[in-house]
């Protein structure tokens, strides 16, 4: 009997520890798993190196768990967003380290981090500042530079459907970094909308299979940031209140 | 700058419109944010282009109606859109395999700076305290078939954007092959810029005034077509 | 309007040309393309380097292209299968070249050919013979070995289902190294069992997006080697008659 | 080799019974073709395993009944298998990932020959004339987080298998952690090759001299346990 579910969000991550690495599935709000960073913040962990696309908009998600300065480094291909404005202080004030990484180079880490690939050749970004000082070699004529896999203590990502086994599908481009941050992290940790029993789930859609996840959480109606942002909401709440939050 | 007469070269919209014509039926197309994204607006009836999202989108749509998005289908300027009969939905590493490995057939892109050997600087005007964020920028100039340029011919101070060499940080070395701005459509060439088409009612010594590096004059006069 | 659709197995292979390299889906009979595999025996282009994970059996299919005297080089992990006799014989005459590639090595040289990625590092093979006369290097004390990407002119692949814009769904373990070759080559020749319009494939369950598809062909009701093995079956037939083969 | 006097050890099934005892509940395993199949046999009442197939299948369950086999639902030794509820399909490039990156627990194979560093040599006797071909064991050896291998103790002739160093070919460097053969539980450690449990009725003396390489004893006698 395989079943991987957790009881709650603040379950799934109580062993995130201090330093550790979490990748944090999302591109901009679509996918990000604002329920598991909000339990992330009041679990406390700090000094994290965070791997995600962006750094979150205003003061909710992950842009909270930065502004709740746990978070010493992030790796991202865009720490700038409409609303952000956590993130930019952090990094001036110099508590924030980033590592600016390409788009697709950053994914391409990912994947190779969670298939065993160690290193890999890309044409992208040869010849600008973001390939300084790391290894440039031809092929076939085409210049490359060498970029290393990338993999993380913990994943925290959002399905739509998840079932006991962890297998995950996903909801439109929320999927964007979550399949392959399941696969690079030694643990991946799924909220979905919907948790169901194995076999529910066609094996010919599974997107994740449940290899790549080790808990399983549901959170039946997911938060947006958007919604949280247009609320004026921000975490945690101004006067914490810890029994209304779980 | 120098002071500049004042040239009426094409709008956004009809710079869009012009490049649109140049995009064959079922190119699978990436377009950038700003300019680039009116291009879908002007393709000519009876073509069919796939749009790509590097988020995760092959056969992206239209913007739904106001209040009718879904948060979690968006583009890679993340604005709500809509996914067209045929969409495909992917995750990251495969979104980005397409763009590195040469299958989509054009990404169309805004600049800051092109160089007359196809540099591009789009991402950073290396200003100390900024923050640095460059997104699938260089990823898809690395790896796109064709790249296209949509772009004023100058800042707004005048300062040409068409140089010898850029002065921003690249987003990717020889990586332009053509650039449409209001004054004119220019090719990158192995022997620099080459004028392929003057705007209406621009002439080619006031276009190589507003650039930064010599012109070619185009091989076939417009009059020829 | 997109309509990837071609009328015949031999228009779909019409063009291909002596000396090309051609990937072929399949592991054994499963996801093997046996229609065109046919069609391209007819066509006759020769002088192949075929790509796939095995070497045929009996006298059908992929064995059929051997036998005819096609490939002069095979690119694959497993040369060996139950009746598989084609291949040794080319092999030991010197008329057939091997390329022997781990099977995981085999398929992520191909996803990398796909994708852009010229090449990668992997522990795999390490202090064997096939990664004799390649480089290696460590990564955090682990010897790897710098493998290639590898792209082809075609890919023959089968699908169980296909819209006109190209995206493939897959039956089963049919699937295998199906999607990585509609990455990895210049032009990807589909055989569906059903073709259908564009919006009728659910988005979220794609397999293999159309951007990696460049020609559709129907074949309703596709042929298993086994049975064909079983039935005394081998390509061409002993007398052929062209007609009835359209 | 030299004569042998007759050691009735486990047969078969009792060394794929024995080494099923050694696997933990909700361990996703690939087992190779031969005897390792045989191990899905004897899992413990009350462990449920995750069967992997490389050819891309996760959650594989027992063969089906005669003619009811899909030929496109086979496993990697190309027999007819069938998709437990739970199961997924994905392609090879993903299956290897799993693989490669560490994240199947076990993989069972057979062996030619074990060295006591750990090396196997399991895919070719290096024939001159014979058809190579390796499939997926030197990637199964590279990235699963642990190797057991399961073999007769000698070849048909009665030469060791366990060896000091392998005369044929490698399909891995370093990689095996334990050895079930007919004679005993053998672990690979950094001493070399060292007896967890005999057989019953079989003698420490009688598997070293059936063993190419020094044994060490079993840290604890098989009565402590």
């Amino acid at each position: 009997m395989i079943d991987k579910r957790v009881a709650s969000v603040h379950d799934a991550v109580a062993d995130v520890f201090d330093g550790a690495s979490v990748m944090i599935g999302g591109f901009g709000e679509a996918g990000s798993p604002v329920e598991l960073i909000h339990a992330l913040i009041d679990q406390g962990a700090r000094d994290l190196t965070v791997i995600s696309n962006n750094t979150g908009s205003g003061e909710v998600g992950l842009a909270a768990l930065l502004k709740a300065r746990r978070v010493t480094k992030v790796i991202c291909s865009f720490p700038k967003t409409a609303n952000s404005t956590v993130f930019p202080e952090l990094y001036r004030e110099g508590f924030t380290e980033l590592e600016l990484v390409p788009q697709g180079t950053l994914a391409e880490r990912i994947r190779a981090g969670g298939a065993g690939v160690r290193a890999f050749y890309t044409p992208t970004a040869v010849g600008t500042p973001l390939a300084q000082g790391k290894e440039i070699r031809d092929f076939e004529g085409r210049p490359c530079v060498l970029e290393h896999g990338l993999t993380a203590d913990f994943a925290l990502i959002k399905g739509r459907v998840a079932d006991t086994h962890g297998n995950v599908l996903y909801n439109k481009t929320a999927r964007n970094f979550a399949p392959i941050m399941a696969m690079a992290a030694r643990c991946t940790i799924v909220q979905a909308a919907s948790v169901v029993e194995a076999g529910a789930v066609d094996p010919e859609a599974v997107v994740t299979p449940g290899i790549f996840v080790d808990r399983v959480v549901g959170v039946a109606d997911p938060a947006h940031e958007s919604a949280l942002i247009a609320a004026g909401m921000s975490y945690p709440p101004a006067q914490p209140d810890r029994s209304e939050r779980a | 700058m120098t002071e500049q007469t004042a040239v009426k070269g094409r709008t956004r919209e009809q710079m869009a419109q012009r490049l649109a014509l140049d995009i064959p039926n079922g190119w699978y197309v990436n377009l950038g944010i700003g300019i680039p994204e009116l291009v879908a607006r002007f393709v000519p009836e009876g073509r069919t282009l796939v749009y790509h999202t590097e988020n995760g989108l092959l056969g992206m749509g239209p913007s739904p109606d106001e209040g009718a998005g879904d948060p979690e289908l968006i583009n890679a300027g993340k604005r709500h859109v809509t996914a067209l009969p045929g969409a495909a939905y992917f995750h990251h590493a495969d979104s980005f395999a397409m763009i590195r490995g040469g299958h989509l057939d054009l990404s169309v892109l805004g600049a800051l700076q092109v160089a007359h050997n196809g540099d591009l600087a789009n991402w950073s005007t290396g200003e100390p305290g900024a923050i640095p964020a460059v997104g699938g920028a260089m990823d898809l100039v690395a790896g796109v078939k064709k790249v296209f340029v949509i772009t004023q011919h100058t800042t707004r101070d005048g300062a040409p954007k068409l140089v010898e060499s850029c002065s921003y940080p690249l987003t990717g070395q020889r990586v332009v092959d053509r650039v449409y701005t209001d004054l004119a459509v220019i090719d990158v060439t192995p022997e620099g810029f080459r004028v392929v088409e003057l705007s209406p009612g621009v002439d080619f010594e006031t276009v190589q005034e507003r650039t930064g590096a010599p012109l070619l004059p185009a091989l076939t006069p417009a009059s020829a077509d």
